[in-house]
């Protein structure tokens, strides 16, 4: 099953795109599972993703912490603490 | 009544108000984010997550309209580009009385801060910046876990 | 920037609120009360102490941009005769931080409702009553006491 | 010396007007003294001010209690609890 990662803010500006569809390879439990087989790709992946304190995610448009399971999501997005307001 | 809208154009707040009033209301109680030209900003940049933005205000207004008995909730965030004294952020809660009114609309804007998907980035004369998050936020945000 | 008023005329609310942005404001919090058709009141008629009146909204004003120094404050009342759902006050704060605005905000139309000179009489189908006190404007005042 | 004395609300509809201007009696210590000395006028007066618990005034526009020193004021305001905002 296909899954679309999106990203944002500087998560989006150093990994250089704001999504991508990705089928998501066996053996990624949590959140945290599939960031770290991201930042494995190295690049703006790994700048993106280098600290894990400053990194937030939603699954199906609800945040999660790192450590949720993954699932087998329809979207997962990346991105900073939010500062809206 | 609930609405949320994540729009590019100004916030017209007295039509926000208009909005938000009648249904049986007594009081309306409304807080207005503002650009700050701290810090030599000249331009502050709002990115969301579509659909998800949407979803996150939506949730946070029927809690509140639930919690308070709200005749009226409306959360109005601008994205995109915009300058210093323009308008960022509209909430605005209607209510019987004015206790509910008042303490809806803090709760909003304290949780809207901590749990909707919005990134600033501020454009300064040198360059530009993604905007932290302040440790203020998130003890705002917790004041109001039962 | 301290301004109040008191005036027969319809409450503008984007305007008041354009009056109290600016001026390096970060958020501006607002409270505005309405007449209410309760037990088929068909009309509101507001009777003031001209001079006491404005006197004690100063007051008021000042007293919330000294205490949570505000950039600005604002408080208009309507005085005559009104309907249901019109405008009776406007309370705007503007603050550099939120927190001080919509307290600032909620203190304002706390104490205003026991401390400034406004006498409220309804018309009713049946005839015209003076509305009496609430027990808890006392105490919502009270709550505000160093 | 001449005082102003201002009635509103009820107070206003039971006396029939909105304002006299009184050479105050010697011997009126109190604001509570002037109510009484106004209330033994009868009629109106004595309906307006029967309740003295429901009766508030002003000295010179700063609201006191019954009970304040009536000194020698330009203006006195005698008014039911306020009912704004």
């Amino acid at each position: 099953m296909a899954t679309e990662i999106l990203y944002f803010a500087w998560v989006r500006e150093r990994i250089g795109m704001a999504s991508e569809t990705i089928a998501l390879p066996d053996g990624l439990t949590t959140v945290g599972d599939l960031v770290s087989w991201l930042a494995a790709r190295g690049g703006g992946y790994a700048a993106a993703f280098e600290d894990r304190s400053r990194l937030r995610a939603a699954i199906d448009q609800r945040f999660v912490t790192l450590d949720a399971p993954l699932g087998r999501p329809r979207e997962v997005a990346l991105f900073p603490p939010v500062t809206g307001g | 009544m609930i609405a949320v809208a994540v729009d590019a154009r100004p916030i017209d707040i007295g039509a926000e108000h208009a909005a938000i009033a009648g249904g049986g209301a007594g009081g309306v109680a409304t807080f207005t984010g503002l650009v700050r030209a701290d810090d030599g900003v000249v331009a502050l940049e709002l990115e969301h997550y579509p659909g998800g933005t949407e979803a996150a205000l939506r949730a946070l207004a029927e809690e509140a309209v639930a919690r308070w008995s709200l005749t009226a909730a409306r959360i109005t965030h601008r994205v995109g580009r915009m300058l210093p004294g323009e308008a960022v952020v509209f909430v605005g809660t209607a209510a019987r009385h004015r206790a509910a009114a008042l303490e809806a609309c803090a709760y909003l804007i304290d949780r809207l801060k901590t749990d909707a998907p919005f990134w600033k980035k501020e454009t300064l004369a040198g360059g530009e910046r993604w905007v932290d998050p302040r440790g203020s936020d998130d003890a705002a945000a917790a004041r109001w876990e039962p």
